[in-house]
């Protein structure tokens, strides 16, 4: 990736222009603005989570606000703070039951007193927070969360989602794939035995079997999460020698996975896809990245970024801070408090005053902005989900002093052919076979 | 006077020991048994077969004419056989009173109540006055833990008597109480239940305490009764004596 | 055919890290009567050292060859410092009061040395495979296995004989059993409690180390290690019967294999398995295999 | 038992008073507090279970079937069902359960509770897996109550329920069944020796334990709305125990102080050291242990022991 190099550069000037306008900003304060705006960010502090998603979560969350505040970020993003009021973050963890996260979230609103929410990775924290956000009206931007139930069985008033769901990242592989395989004849699967697991491998499979009616499902393996060990899995695999294995295991899981199953030529006898294969790239010792496996980033991220004025300074930054590109996890923060921020503007703008939350969430909802890695539009979910467009390659080599991986054959799917149409359900559109969907 | 216990070559093996050689044992209603032998005769073997603490390898116990073989203790005792033990059997953590109460409770097939409070003025109003007669006063608050060995000894036996039995086992009531204390214990005790008329067997090392005591006498050794009688009748023959001090 | 050759292997290999990590747990609840929660978070600490030694040792140039002494050195530094250090300074305070009690302290102190590893490692995960990929693979009924999961299940019959031997042949074991046995007895004749416990502790710990550092090779450490190990190490230690050392090899082997069949033959019951063996044990011997109810004198 | 209803009343009087986030807290602290008393009940018996969080998950459950399948909605009805699954469950496992003892039993438990989970994560068409259901705005008395009254009307149920079933508890523990639970623990050859069942009693006791957890977990699935197979998952059965040891189990009220205490130390723990909250609380529990091994009721105990000396003193020790 050498467009890479020439993004260290940049920032420095950004930086320089970000002071210099820096004076008048500050003048900017619209009419009824707090001095502050209080962002309360969730992510997994503790526990398995942490590593690959909960860290990464808030490091690039506290750069891009720490940015904002000093207007040090590129256009159209260079207003100071948010509506040119400075930006406080309180960074709580989200592990823990279900039910500590309902009265971490109740604290944050009403004790914190937090102008709005954004972050949680887990699909189980998702739905039970939503319902929460609207009864204490509270805008909450989810920057994951895998599953696409929280907008398809649901609507919420003051609860958006800035990122695409699960479906681009097993439909997409899946279409990738058969691009790359056009004669696949048996899959098999490998995926964690929870909800995230399940929703991938049907997503993939139906999809499959959707456009290829004749590929063979020859196995689908549920080790438990967090099990340490697949040597059981991997045995089976190699007997059974499919020609592709599909897998959404993520983290550690996904390391050790990989760990185990290199030495014994999983990978040289079956191409393995890994829809979150940009957790290998987290720094830390002994990483690597199998060579021959097909690398998903859960959409444009880590190597697959768009090259934008936004991602170059933030990959630049990141990379200064913490040693590498940033994988999804920091994007998709960074793009759910953009979000806020536009759609902030946005009500200030219409109004000319500091807008209600009401306000806001209206500005929000069917928003298209500029995101840290490429534009984010709101198209689902009655606007307040949002639709990304998704890309995978086949690792050629990777870097571990950069921690970086050099891709070939590299395809991306446009938005309207990984993401189902608005007011329709993602299990539908596939059983439909994807009415509406216009791919390369 | 029917005959109340009745065993018939009741046989216990542990492993290759015998703990148990085919007893065959009579004990009429009223009667008061001492039952003595050296240490590991089977005495107290004797005592858990009839009540069913372990199952005899062979032979058979009829209560009231009944077969009782191989019934549990909950069951043996419900049916009215009640027993102390050697090492006294209480609930540490409860009070003496509280120890009491409960007996009464289940007594009354009150153990499965939920719902009435365990102490109600009636039953505690006769846990008091049982608890008298085996001399606790003050002692009734404390919890078992607190109490004496002695005392231990004397609440439970107190324990066994209260369910109202109509054969009550004491397995060596004054074992662990001072030389001099023993007849006190002793008075107590006969003289609780002498008014009831309760059917009483009392292991007992003290021939002296036998002698005194006891109506009838089973000598046990290596797990056969190996004389059965009156206590002066039988302690005149120095052998026999020899056998019960372990020293023949 | 395979098949049954495959479940054998896989079930064997998966046997042998169950033992290794449940080895220590049942052996000091074998002498202590104690139920040590933080059993997994010492498996933690051992994963820990193990990799951070070994990647130094490595990047200091020494071969790999050695880095298998490395993590035998991790696990035994593990349990000579903090097994003695929770013995003495918590453990020791409430002895002989509740078992639940003893539990839930460990339980806190398991709490607590999650955050700790995070402070002193930090949250990034540590993937030191080189042992792992040093010994090469073999090929078992036309598949390729790797070697290094068999060295586990070498050094898992290695300490479970070990302990054993200690146990049943020198003097300290002898000490340990009459411990074991009656505490007061022994104490009463001379022998020095305390001092067994501290052992003893010890000895759990560096086993619980040991199954975490030569388990590093073949993992990913991250956070949450402990929590995901000691579940599993209960169950095993209770289906062979609390203490039981011999319990917990059948144990172990019952789960491995049982595992293994499910992955090959019904992967739906994968998560199911362990506890489906651990119900199923206990519902037919209520003490688990080799355990024993106490009976009480009267 | 009277000064705590006294308490408990005033806190009903100056809810509306507390911060929003607090109203919650301490629902959950009641609701969980149900489940931690029923664990008390057991260990009064000297029996663990490390599985009440399959109680808890089945009461739970019970309100997201009873509203998805069946159109429920009435809050206690709802609490009703939650209290029957309990019972129904445990019922069913208590045959199985009554002749274990130590930590056999709580491993047992364990098994059971962590087939639970597995249940509800593999049957994840009807139960959402590991995502979880929604459990929507229950009613009461066919009322709807506005968002602005909501937490208080969850809270004053809780709080209800919690005080009802307190009581009863509080009645069963002085019930001859409740001694003799105590009396099994101290010695099961006695009981025996009285004509007495001890399984029986530890059957007995474990419904009424599986009761009130399901009891608990209905009431939590109300005030979080959200149900996930975790309930069920062994580390909340673990949490339970903590609970019920930290309040203590000299006496019926310790599992309410113990809940309320460890909702309010975990809260401020996320909240002063989101980094190291584990570190925190486990320090704070550890100090608990060493020098309350009574637990935090027997704080309590001490300062009325001169008051209420028989009542107390005859505590199981811990």
């Amino acid at each position: 990736m050498s467009r890479r190099s020439s993004a260290l550069m940049i920032p420095l000037l950004l930086a320089v222009a970000g002071s210099l306008l820096a004076v008048d900003q500050t003048s900017a304060q619209p009419p009824g603005a707090p001095k502050e705006l209080k962002i309360g960010v969730v992510s997994f502090l503790s526990g398995p989570g942490a590593p690959h998603s909960g860290i990464p979560t808030r490091q690039g969350a506290e750069l891009l606000i720490e940015a904002l505040n000093a207007g040090q970020v590129p256009p159209p993003h260079d207003k100071r703070g948010i509506g040119g009021v400075p930006i406080k973050a309180v960074y709580t963890d989200e592990a823990g039951p279900v039910d500590r996260q309902v009265t971490e979230f109740r604290r944050l609103v009403l004790d914190e007193k937090v102008n709005l929410v954004v972050g949680y990775i887990s699909s189980a924290n998702c739905p039970a927070i939503a319902p929460v956000a609207d009864e204490l009206r509270t805008l909450t931007v989810f920057s994951i969360c895998g599953t696409q139930r929280v907008f398809e069985d649901a609507e919420y008033k003051y609860v958006f989602r800035t990122r695409a769901h699960q479906i681009i990242d097993a439909l997409g592989i899946a279409r990738y794939v058969l691009a790359v395989k056009p004669d696949l004849k048996t899959i098999a699967g490998i995926n964690q035995d929870y909800a995230w697991g399940r929703d991938s491998w049907a997503t993939f499979s139906d999809t499959i079997l959707q456009v290829k009616p004749d590929v063979r499902v020859v196995d689908a393996l549920w080790p438990k999460l967090f099990a340490g060990d697949y040597s059981a899995e991997i045995t089976k695999l190699l007997a059974a020698k499919p020609a592709v294995i599909f897998s959404s295991l993520w983290g550690g899981d996904l390391e050790t996975f990989v760990a185990q199953a290199t030495p014994r030529g999983l990978f040289d006898q079956s191409l393995v896809v890994f829809t979150v294969a940009d957790n290998l790239l987290v720094p830390g010792p002994g990483r690597f990245v199998p060579t021959r496996t097909v690398f998903g980033a859960r959409g444009l991220y880590g190597p697959l970024t768009p090259d934008t004025p936004l991602s170059r300074w933030f990959g630049g930054e990141f990379r200064k801070r913490h040693g590498y590109f940033p994988i999804h996890d920091p994007f998709n923060v960074a793009a759910s408090i953009l979000g806020a921020k536009a759609a902030f503007e946005k009500a200030l703008a219409a109004t000319g005053r500091w807008p209600t939350v009401e306000e806001v969430v209206k500005a929000f909802a069917h928003l298209e902005y500029e995101g840290a890695a490429g534009p984010i539009k709101m198209t689902l979910g009655k606007g307040h989900q949002a639709v990304e467009p998704v890309g995978f390659g086949i690792v050629k080599s990777f870097d571990p002093a950069t921690h970086e991986v050099t891709l070939e054959q590299v395809k991306t799917f446009r938005v309207e052919c990984v993401n189902p149409p608005a007011g329709v359900k993602s299990v539908d559109w596939i059983r439909q076979g994807f009415p509406g969907a216009v791919c390369p | 006077m029917g005959v109340l216990l009745e065993t018939a070559n009741l046989t216990k093996y542990f492993g290759l020991v015998k703990a148990a050689d085919d007893l065959t044992v009579r004990v009429q209603d009223g009667e008061l048994v001492g039952i003595v032998g050296p240490n590991g005769s089977g005495k107290t073997t004797f005592l858990n077969l009839i009540t069913g603490y372990v199952p005899p390898t062979r032979g058979s116990i009829r209560y009231r004419g009944r077969d009782i073989t191989g019934l549990p203790p909950q069951t043996v005792t419900a049916l009215g056989i009640a027993r102390s033990f050697q090492i006294p059997q209480l609930y540490t953590g409860l009070t003496v009173l509280e120890n009491m109460l409960v007996a009464l409770a289940t007594r009354a097939g009150r153990s499965r109540d939920f719902w009435r409070p365990l102490r109600d003025n009636r039953r505690t109003e006769e846990a008091v006055q049982i608890l008298g007669q085996f001399g606790f006063k003050d002692e009734i608050g404390q919890a078992v833990a607190s109490l004496a060995e002695g005392e231990r000894k004397l609440l439970d036996v107190a324990l066994s008597f209260a369910l109202k039995p109509t054969l009550l086992l004491l397995d060596e009531p004054t074992s662990g109480v001072s030389a001099k204390d023993k007849f006190e214990v002793m008075d107590t005790l006969v003289g609780v239940l002498k008014g009831t008329g309760v059917t009483t067997a009392f292991v007992e090392h003290d021939i002296d305490v036998v002698r005194r005591y006891a109506e009838r006498m089973l000598v046990f050794e290596e797990g056969k009764v190996i004389a059965d009688g009156a206590p002066e009748i039988l302690l005149a023959d120095p052998a026999m004596k020899g056998v019960i001090l372990g020293t023949g | 055919m395979e098949r049954l050759v495959y479940i054998a292997v896989d079930g064997v290999i998966f046997a042998s890290w169950l033992f290794l990590v449940s080895l220590g747990l049942t052996f000091i609840y074998g002498v202590l009567r104690v139920l040590n929660v933080a059993h997994g978070s010492l498996y933690a600490l051992g994963a820990y050292m193990g990799s951070s030694l070994v990647l130094l040792f490595l990047r200091a140039g020494y071969p790999t060859a050695l880095s298998y002494l490395v993590l035998l050195g991790a696990a035994l530094l593990i349990g000579l410092t903090v097994g003695p250090f929770l013995e003495r300074v918590f453990l020791r305070r409430i002895y002989l009061k509740e078992e639940v009690l003893v539990l839930l302290l460990t339980f806190a102190i398991s709490l607590m040395l999650e955050d700790v590893i995070k402070l002193v490692w930090g949250v990034e995960p540590y993937l030191v495979n080189a042992p792992y990929l040093a010994l090469g693979q073999v090929k078992v009924a036309g598949v390729a296995y790797a070697v290094y999961p068999f060295l586990l299940t070498g050094i898992a019959v290695a300490a479970g004989t070990l302990v054993w031997a200690t146990m049943a042949r020198t003097r300290f074991g002898r000490l340990v059993v009459s411990v074991i046995e009656d505490r007061e007895i022994s104490a009463a004749s001379g022998v020095n409690v305390p001092l067994v416990f501290t052992f003893a502790f010890t000895l759990g710990a560096i086993l619980a180390a040991l199954g975490g550092a030569f388990t590093a090779p073949m993992i990913s450490v991250v956070p949450g290690v402990a929590v995901e190990v000691i579940v599993l190490a209960f169950a095993v230690a209770a289906i062979g019967g609390l203490g039981s050392i011999e319990g917990a090899a059948i144990g172990a082997l019952l789960v491995g294999l049982l595992r293994a069949a499910a992955v090959h033959l019904a992967p739906e019951l994968d998560l199911l398995a362990i506890y489906a063996v651990m119900a199923l044990v206990l519902l037919v011997r209520p003490y688990g295999l080799f355990g024993r109810a106490e009976v009480r004198r009267i | 038992m009277l000064p705590a209803l006294a308490g408990l009343l005033l806190l009903a009087v100056v809810a509306p008073a507390l911060p929003g986030w607090t109203i919650f807290l301490l629902s959950m602290a009641f609701a969980k507090a149900l489940v931690v008393l029923g664990l008390v009940l057991l260990l009064r018996g000297g029996l663990v279970s490390f599985g009440h969080g399959m109680y808890y998950a089945a009461g739970a459950y019970a309100v997201g079937f009873a509203m998805k399948l069946l159109g429920i909605r009435e809050a206690l009805l709802l609490s009703a069902m939650g209290l029957a699954a309990g019972a129904l469950l445990a019922s069913v496992l208590g045959l199985l359960l009554a002749r274990h003892r130590g930590l056999f039993f709580a491993m047992l438990n364990l098994a059971f509770s962590m087939i639970l989970y597995a249940i509800l994560l593999k049957f994840y068409w009807v139960t959402g897996g590991t995502d979880g259901m929604g459990v929507r705005q229950a009613t009461f008395a066919g009322l709807l109550p506005s968002v602005a009254f909501l937490r208080l009307a969850y809270f004053y149920l809780t709080l209800g329920i919690a005080v009802v079933a307190f009581s009863l508890a509080h009645r069963v523990a002085g019930s001859p069944t409740g001694y003799l639970i105590r009396a099994a623990r101290d010695n099961e050859v006695r009981v025996a020796y009285m004509g007495a069942s001890v399984p029986q009693t530890i059957y007995r006791t474990y419904v009424l334990s599986g009761a009130l957890g399901g009891l608990g977990g209905s009431l939590s699935a109300l005030n979080v709305g959200h149900i996930v197979p975790e309930l069920s998952y062994w580390t909340q059965s673990g949490e339970f125990v903590f609970v019920a040891l930290l309040g203590g189990y000299g006496h019926v009220l310790g599992p309410l102080a113990g809940s309320i205490v460890f909702e309010l130390v975990r809260n401020y723990a996320y909240k002063f050291s989101p980094y190291t909250w584990q570190l925190s609380l486990g320090a704070i529990l550890l100090v608990i242990i060493l020098f309350l091994p009574g637990g935090l009721w027997s704080l309590f105990e001490r300062a009325v022991r001169w008051r209420t000396r028989w009542a107390f003193s005859s505590r199981p020790r811990i």
